[in-house]
């Protein structure tokens, strides 16, 4: 560790891990400040969308459609004369759901899968890491299409897609992490006490784990957004009229030859929030742990 | 070496068995008929059924699956159920197009892309190292349908440098080279950044290891330890997600193929889909998966060959 | 004295830090004369690396020189640019790392790695490098050194990489040869034989050497000047006679009365340095050492000493060490019984540990690669209540594996572990979980055998969770835990990693403590921890045994402790106890070969006590390729033809001391 | 050449009111690629081809590359605006002799490629007659036997009279004919490689998702086409398709309706816009059998809450006619009024006379963006009404078996939808999928009329211009009183190509290539 100084008697996960002080460490550096202001802002947007919002995103006005932005319409106004800047409002509530939910699920289930792998019979972990690898070696655009065929697209579907593909990478990391603790001198210290494998999952293993995954998730909120759009110009997005991102800019993509705004209104948002929870990720990683690389 | 090959062959097959079911358990719940989408109104249960004997798809699950196995393992995919050319020939007239593809935007953006990456790593949170950040960041978020859109109105309509549609004259080296360009800046745009973060990560651990501070210590010169020391080992995961990017493009590829009208096999598969041309499917699948197999393996081979700590010990 | 190689003037370093600014070095200043060797004395955090970082110009960009220069050869390093600093790195100064198996590109070919520093020379061809590279190799006592040079490091032993390390720093015949705790990650035999290396080369070329080391008997061993640091400054300064025999400082002084292998007495208490180093980004006023010192007087509140001198050449800095001087050095320590009595708690009786190798494709491909290696061959030991019995072997020997073969941690092939007369080997968990009431293990590194998200209470009272609490009141059996180990209540809310070595190794007693077993495992339970630290815990594990009747199996590699703290002392070998009985006995007169190397390997922190020759040659073999025969017969001086083909059977001298040697040595 | 045309079969119709240009209008002159001395025409092909055999083709674009390529016994022509068919090169007389009789009489000298021979009757016989049997028979079904009577001559029979039969079915791609001998070798039918061609270009080269390339015939007795090259190139993207046409690489492509108004006001240089026709009709069904549309109020008030203007002129940037009916304008029988019209407190009133509240619909899509803005349209319309109604956009598998009882039992949930349909020039042709027998299969309304059925029947056969007339104007007015439909639009079929290009394209959208001419 030539990088940083430490102090005698204390690691360099010193300080300590709460939320709290996690956030002071976060927000000493530009990073950290820009990446938490970012999210802040993010957060609070979607939180008052109805309070901010100037107009009702769903309020078409067939009229004033398609204008440029203006002091009325800050960002312009969609194919329906929809007010661009509401709409983005209303959809960061999509983007915190999608985020928040489908990033959530997959860190949950992946956070289980990984470490029964980990620390699991042979079988199971074998078992897992096939299961991982075929979902990767499935192409993604079938499975979306099948499952979106199935029930018609929706922001659970999105969802659902996400989630299928994005297990394998938190199930990765968590099995990784798992089988690195698996023969670390605590754990082992735990079962010399006699301690039960549901106990050591739960209290031993699990804090340890979740936390390289958290700095995963934090980088996958704008991958879930990214994925959305991309399904939304394959028409398998959510469904209108949700004034999801990834379904402006795929309306403004169809529209753009006509007016460039609700691409330019639609991306960037998105471009800025997923700096904002990269910046975020990358504090939360030099924090907790310089060494954890973001599996693709 | 030898022993970890064979077993991750072994593995691969089975991941592509599993694929391939996977597939089979999917078209059986996916709903639709080829001849209603193709036809409309015009289609006739009589013709449908005749279809959808065609396609086996009357058969149940299992006979199915074994009757596509069969047939793979007597080199026959079946054929387009419109058309009736063998699946094996349509495979192999998108296959090059998407290799070559694939190829280039991996090409272009690895280079970039561990270049910038080693750039930031050896200034860490300089000015230079920020604005490397959010450069890579944003080529990671903007969607390569949205970029691709801007590339062909700048290059093609305004500038009219490259040309906008096709893969180019076939049997035209030049030609094909010229209308591989903007594709291939789109696709592998979004892969800069990540190639760059990841191998801005993994310099920035091993600058940090002992080693390195070993080979400054006996003076070698920044370049020499930064380009030759410190990527020598840092590359080492980059070349594992390089295996993965190239993999995802097989199939992944499809919003460049639609624009740039691109006879690529991820668009094929994504055609074949939506007008419900199961045989076509199957045997895309099919391929893509072992492609992608294969490359991830590939990589990881290369990864293992190029680190003597695993190459000896395997 | 001729004019110095190196010299450091009132050089102090910080570090800008999250948590502050770090002052790691404040106006330390120190020479190294040519031809002579200096050591850097100090334990963890005293800024030994700090120092060497700066002479070298390889601070981390968070470093920031504050005051002073780093002279070497008439020009200040602190302000050569990037460029002129590489000249200088390599050519004139280079350095050896601690840990030997992390200092070499792991990617890249040792002799191109050596090669590589020939950088500058450009008349030199490739082969003519290569040349001058073999030649080192041989130099540093690489065999084969034409063929080694094409391997990569991962291919070569520690004890080898780290005489790479070597070969490679002296390929310049450099004018400054830094080494930074160049054997602490060795084996003692290994050390040995780096020691003398080194000496050689020290010789041999003629350069002046900067010694950086925690351990005494090393500094006492190879050097001729010491440095004391602490904390981040200059304590105390001088010839090696002088700070070894004529200690000024207290801490000097306290540090050489701490190091176990100097009380010689097995009964005695070892005596500590109480406290803790201070909190470097807020400086206390006054003496840093002060808290901890015990001698201070009211200049010590409020100023920094600066440093006296002594005598010509020799200075500390210290207001109060005057009184010192006329005190003679290490006390009489107050002793303490053993109570030991001989119903046997534990009986091993011929244990077998075996790990498999390979998977199901590897067996296929190769039939005939063995499938398994065993990592302890039939061990018996007995351990009585009360009594402490003493694991030593270097690492590999298999002394870990026998101590978890024990716990049921590791499953034990056959053989009979008998605990209280049970059978306890191959229980299933569910019944062998009844036994670990009785039976703890400590693990050996302090802070990571605890598990670094809880909170030192719940960790203590963990196994009440575990094994039920018998309706005991949990708030009172905490605090009584925490009174026995002498930790106060403020710590209960702490978490590992908040905790220094000393404090994290009390709790893991604590915790081993919680059920009252009837024996407790503690596997290296001073590794890691300071030399003053060190002798805390041995003398509160000496003490619980005696309150509790606890019985002890200590594993160590570290034998002055071992002597320490044993009743009877096993020393394993590839696996097997090879020599086994009284300590004293054990110490006083080994019987086998390998027991004498090992002792004969122990650095003493006095320098009248020189080594003349390193004791054994080679290394250990690798477990999966046992020589036939005895298996130390490589590496054993008096080996004989019978040595080499039939292996040895127990041989008892007498007073259960027990020997798996042809030729037990005169005088056992 | 004899063109002969009877008053009878001159069965033209009135070209609607066209937004932007004539079909076959001759444009203002400017140049178009030429290279290497060659003059070619780059053309943009939305889909590429599968099956090239008219008896089993899908469409669309294969029937461009059929019309280019094989002989055919009449064409679409439009005079003075007015669709009519006129004999094709092949003839030397073509004539409806009665309503149920076609003589015909080919001109020798047409070769057959890969040395097949004359063009003959026996060909015309044997491709009408496999149509019989084919994929397409029902476009044949009038059709009872050809009867030949010499090698270049013969009579066409029909079971009964059938006007429709010239524009819907003769001058379409199921009026395509093949080559007997070839197509037999080549097993009675064929996909993507024609056995034998016969036509003033040939197929140079396929090169599948990539072109499809068409040289001059040099054995063509005909006058040789203007175009020594024609490529028809694939592009399936709109956008694409217009940036490629900008770029320069293609002369001709279909456009996004709504790009229309871009290219209408502000044309990149040179450019023409053409509109084919409007022969696509789109409606919201509602399936009258469902629980919750089963009050007829219900219907009759989303009849009057939906704004179709507004659609028109969100979805389709006021470039496609409003639909009062299934009859598309151009076609005869096109109405200017249907019997219900956006009137929203007629809607709520009709809301509350059904005494229905709190109703909640699911509306079912094509997943495509001007449908879907349709949609949110409608789901804003009814929600002024008190109907909330979910979008549900669906890929074109399951949308297409929503209403269909052989799929299972989505039907039963099938509630409303945006439909839409494309017909041919003549009316018979879009009330074919409305009749009780249809119910289920592509009647997804599922309602039932024996009036309507009674009346389709008749239509079929019948010849007089003027009960014709009142035929249609009464089953429209049946389909409205269903209450099952809401008439949205007719979207045009509209192209941009270069001014030097005289484009014909027929009004269902495919490219007559042979009678493409430069300037």
């Amino acid at each position: 560790m030539t990088d940083r100084f430490e102090p005698a008697g204390e690691s360099a996960f010193s300080e300590d891990r709460k939320p709290a002080a996690t956030l002071r460490m976060v927000l000493r550096t530009p990073q950290g400040v820009i990446g938490v202001t970012i999210v802040a802002v993010f957060l609070l947007s979607a939180l008052f969308a109805p309070a901010i919002a100037p107009y009702d995103p769903f309020q078409i006005n067939i009229p004033d459609r398609l204008q440029a932005p203006s002091l009325n319409h800050l960002l312009g106004t969609d194919q329906l004369g929809r007010d661009t800047f509401s709409r983005i409002l209303y959809g960061g509530r999509i983007a915190v759901q999608l985020a928040g939910i489908a990033v959530g699920l997959s860190l949950a289930i992946g956070l289980v899968l990984g470490m029964i792998a980990g620390y699991g019979p042979r079988w199971f972990d074998n078992l897992m890491l096939l299961l991982f690898d075929t979902i990767r070696s499935f192409p993604t655009i079938v499975m979306a299409m099948a499952v979106v065929s199935l029930t018609g697209p929706s922001l659970e579907m999105v969802m659902a897609i996400f989630v299928i593909n994005a297990v394998p990478g938190f199930g990765r990391i968590a099995r990784t992490q798992t089988l690195a603790l698996r023969n670390t001198e605590f754990i082992l210290a735990e079962h010399s006490l006699g301690a039960s494998t549901a106990l050591i999952l739960r209290r031993h293993i699990m804090p340890n784990v979740v936390g390289p995954l958290l700095i995963l998730a934090a980088m996958d909120v704008p991958v879930v957004i990214t994925v959305e759009a991309g399904l939304s110009f394959l028409g398998l997005g959510v469904l209108p009229p949700t004034p999801s991102w990834g379904s402006l800019l795929n309306e403004g993509f169809r529209i753009l030859r006509d007016t460039p705004w609700p691409v330019i209104a639609g991306g960037l948002p998105l471009i800025i929030t997923t700096l904002g929870f990269t910046f975020l990720g990358e504090s939360l990683r030099d924090v907790f742990d310089p060494k954890l690389r973001k599996e693709p | 070496m030898l022993n970890y090959a064979l077993q991750r062959i072994g593995l691969a097959i089975v991941i592509v068995f599993l694929v391939v079911f996977a597939l089979f358990v999917m078209i059986h719940f996916i709903p639709g008929d080829p001849v209603a989408i193709a036809l409309g109104p015009r289609a006739t249960p009589e013709i449908e059924a005749r279809f959808v004997a065609k396609m086996r798809l009357d058969e149940p699950l299992y006979m199915q699956f074994f009757a596509f196995l069969g047939g793979v393992l007597q080199g026959d995919l079946g054929n387009d159920i419109f058309s009736e050319r063998p699946v094996l020939t349509i495979l192999f007239e998108a296959l090059p197009y998407t290799v070559i593809l694939a190829t280039a935007a991996m090409a272009w953006s690895a280079a970039l892309g561990i270049f910038l990456g080693c750039f930031s790593a050896a200034r860490p949170n300089s000015l230079i190292d920020r604005i490397t950040g959010v450069v890579s960041i944003g080529t990671i978020t903007v969607p390569s349908f949205v970029v691709s859109i801007y590339m062909l109105i700048v290059f093609a309509v305004f500038l009219k440098w490259l040309p906008v549609i096709g893969a180019g004259e076939p049997g035209n080296f030049w030609d094909q080279a010229r209308h591989l360009i903007l594709p291939a800046f789109a696709v592998g745009l979004g892969w800069v950044g990540y190639v760059a973060r990841m191998v801005r990560a993994s310099m920035l651990e091993v600058i940090g290891e002992n080693h390195i501070r070993a080979a400054r210590s006996f003076g070698l010169p920044h370049r020499v330890v930064v380009y030759r020391y410190a990527l020598k080992v840092a590359i080492l995961p980059t070349i594992t997600l390089l295996g993965i990017g190239f993999g995802n493009l097989l199939s992944g590829a499809v919003f460049a193929e639609i624009i740039f009208s691109r006879p690529g096999i991820g668009k094929l598969i994504f055609d074949m889909v939506m007008t419900r041309n199961f045989p076509v499917v199957q045997g895309g699948v099919l391929v893509t998966a072992i492609l992608y197999v294969a490359t991830t393996l590939t990589a990881d081979l290369l990864a293992a060959a190029m680190d003597p700590r695993i190459r000896k010990s395997l | 004295m001729a004019r110095p190689v190196l010299a450091v003037r009132h050089l102090s370093v910080d570090f800008r830090t999250l948590r502050g600014r770090v002052h790691a070095l404040r106006d330390v200043s120190l020479e190294v004369p040519p031809n002579k060797i200096v050591g850097v004395l100090g334990e963890s955090g005293c800024g030994k690396s700090t120092l060497i970082n700066a002479v070298t110009g390889l601070l981390a960009n968070n470093a920031e020189i504050t005051r002073g220069e780093v002279i070497f050869e008439q020009a200040d390093l602190a302000k050569l640019s990037e460029r002129e600093l590489l000249k200088v790195r390599g050519e004139k100064i280079s350095m050896v790392f601690q840990d030997p198996m992390t200092a070499q590109n792991p990617v890249i070919s040792v002799g191109r790695q050596m090669t590589d520093t020939l950088y500058r020379h450009r008349k030199l061809s490739a082969g003519e490098k290569r040349k001058l590279a073999t030649g080192m190799f041989r130099k540093v006592g690489i065999s084969d050194p034409e063929e080694r040079m094409d391997q990569f490091p991962h291919e070569f032993s520690g004890g080898m990489r780290q005489r790479i390390s070597i070969a490679m720093a002296l390929m310049m015949n450099p004018d400054l040869f830094i080494a930074d705790e160049p054997t602490t990650a060795l084996d003692v035999t290994m050390e040995a034989q780096f020691i003398h290396l080194l000496r050689e080369l020290q010789a041999d070329i003629g350069c002046a050497v900067l010694f950086i080391s925690h351990n005494l008997g090393l500094i006492a061993e190879l050097c001729d000047e010491v440095v004391v640091m602490y904390a981040g400054e200059v304590v105390e300064k001088g010839p090696l006679a002088e700070i070894f025999f004529n200690p000024c400082h207290h801490y000097t002084r306290r540090l050489i009365e701490c190091d176990p292998s100097r009380v010689l007495d097995r009964s005695a208490v070892l005596p500590t340095i109480p406290g803790r180093l201070p909190n470097l980004t807020r400086l206390p006023a006054g003496c840093i050492f002060r808290s901890r010192c015990g001698h201070a007087i009211a200049e010590c509140a409020t100023k920094s000493p600066p440093l006296l001198a002594v005598s010509e050449t020799h200075s500390v800095a210290c207001f109060n060490h005057a009184s010192l001087i006329e005190r003679p050095a290490g006390g009489r320590a107050p002793r303490l019984k053993s109570n030991a009595s001989e119903n046997p708690v534990l009986e091993v009786d011929g244990v077998h540990v075996r790990y498999p190798t390979g998977g199901l494709i590897r067996r296929l491909l190769r039939p005939d690669a063995p499938r398994h290696m065993d990592a302890v061959i039939d061990v018996g030991l007995k351990v009585a209540e009360g009594q402490t019995f003493g694991l030593a072997g270097e690492s590999g020997s298999g002394k870990s594996s026998l101590g978890r073969a024990i716990m049921g941690l590791t499953p034990a092939k056959d053989g009979s572990i008998r605990f209280k007369g049970d059978e306890i080997r191959g229980l299933p968990p569910r019944e062998f979980k009844r036994y670990r009431r009785a039976m703890a293990m400590m693990f050996q590194d302090p802070v990571a055998s605890l598990s670094p998200r809880q909170k030192v209470r719940r960790l203590v009272m963990e196994p009440f969770e575990i094994h039920g609490a018998d309706g005991r009141d949990l708030n009172r059996e905490a605090e009584n835990l925490f009174q026995m180990v002498g930790l106060s209540r403020e710590f209960f809310d702490r978490y590992a990693h908040e905790l220094s070595g000393g404090q994290a190794r009390r709790v893991g007693v604590a915790r081993a403590l919680a059920l009252r077993p009837a024996l407790i495992i503690a596997d290296e339970p001073t590794a890691g921890l300071d030399v003053s630290v060190q002798g805390e815990i041995l003398n509160l594990l000496r003490e619980l045994q005696r309150e509790l009747g606890l019985t002890y199996i200590v594993i160590s590699h570290n034998l002055p402790v071992l002597r320490h703290v044993s009743d009877r002392v096993g020393i394993m070998y590839l696996g097997r106890i090879v020599e086994q009985g009284p300590t004293d006995r054990i110490f006083s007169r080994p019987a086998h070969p390998y027991t004498r190397a090992l002792l004969d390997g122990i650095p003493r922190p006095d320098p009248s006590m020189r080594r003349k020759l390193e004791s054994i040659e080679g290394e250990i073999p690798s477990i999966t390729n046992r020589p036939p025969g005895c298996e130390f017969h490589p590496r054993c001086p008096i080996a004989s033809d019978l040595c080499r083909a039939v292996p040895p059977a127990a041989t008892e001298l007498n007073q259960d001391h027990v020997v798996h040697c042809h030729n037990p040595l005169q005088g056992a | 050449m004899t063109h002969s045309k009877q008053g009878l079969s001159r069965r033209g119709f009135v070209a609607g009111a066209i937004a932007a240009g004539p079909v076959l209008a001759t444009l203002p002159n400017a140049t178009i690629v030429r290279a290497q001395g060659k003059t070619i025409l780059n053309a943009r092909l939305q889909r590429d081809i599968t099956v090239l055999d008219p008896g089993y083709m899908v469409g669309g674009t294969e029937i461009a590359v059929q019309y280019a390529v094989m002989p055919r016994l009449a064409h679409v022509v439009n005079e003075s605006g007015t669709f009519t068919w006129a004999p094709s090169e092949y003839m030397a007389a073509l004539s409806q002799d009665d309503p149920t009789h076609i003589s015909f009489e080919l001109k020798t000298g047409f070769m057959w490629t890969n040395g097949y021979g004359e063009f003959t009757a026996e060909d015309v016989k044997y491709s009408l007659d496999r149509m019989l049997v084919s994929d397409w028979k029902d476009k044949w079904l009038a059709l009872d036997r050809v009867e030949l009577s010499g090698p270049y001559s013969g009579t066409i029979v029909l079971k009964h009279p059938s006007p429709a039969i010239w524009l819907t079915t003769i001058t379409a791609g199921a009026g395509n004919l093949v080559c007997k001998a070839a197509t037999e070798d080549a097993g009675g039918q064929y996909t993507t490689e024609i056995p034998a061609t016969c036509g003033p270009y040939v197929i140079a080269e396929w090169t599948p998702k990539q072109r499809l390339v068409f040289t001059r015939n040099p054995d063509w007795p005909g006058p040789m086409p203007d175009f020594d090259e024609v490529r028809y190139i694939l592009v399936d993207d709109d956008t694409a398709a217009e940036l490629a046409y900008e770029a320069g690489e293609v002369d001709i492509t279909r456009v996004a309706v709504s790009s229309l108004p871009r290219y209408t006001q502000n044309p990149p240089p040179d450019t023409n816009v053409t509109v084919a026709g409007h022969l696509q009709y789109a409606w919201l069904g509602m399936n009258t059998e469902h629980p919750k549309l089963q009050n007829e109020k219900v219907r009759q008030a989303i009849q009057h809450a939906v704004d179709v203007d507004s659609i028109i002129q969100a979805a389709y940037f006021d470039n496609a006619p409003r639909s009062f009916g299934i009859v598309p304008p151009g076609v005869f029988g096109s109405r200017s009024q249907a019997s219900f019209g956006y009137d929203p407190a007629k809607a709520r009133e009709l809301m509350a006379e059904s005494g229905v509240s709190g109703l909640e619909l699911e509306l079912k899509t094509l997943n495509q963006q001007a449908r879907i803005v349709s949609a949110q349209i409608i789901q804003a319309n009814l929600a002024d009404i008190g109907i909330a109604t979910k979008i549900i956009p669906l890929d074109s598998g399951p949308f297409w078996s929503l209403g269909r009882e052989s799929k299972g039992d989505e039907w039963m949930d099938a509630q409303i939808w945006i439909m839409r349909f494309g017909g041919a020039l003549d009316p018979l042709d879009y009330f074919q999928w409305f009749t009780s027998e249809q119910v289920g299969n592509w009647n997804w309304e599922r309602w039932t009329s024996e009036e309507f059925d009674e009346i389709y029947q008749k239509l079929a056969t019948e010849t007089d211009d003027a009960r014709r007339l009142e035929m249609i104007s009464r089953l429209q007015e049946i389909m409205d009183e269903s209450a099952g439909y809401v008439w949205l639009q007719h979207e045009p079929e509209a192209f941009i190509h270069r001014s030097s290009l005289n484009p014909v394209i027929v009004p269902t959208g495919e490219y007559d290539f042979r009678r493409f001419t430069a300037a």
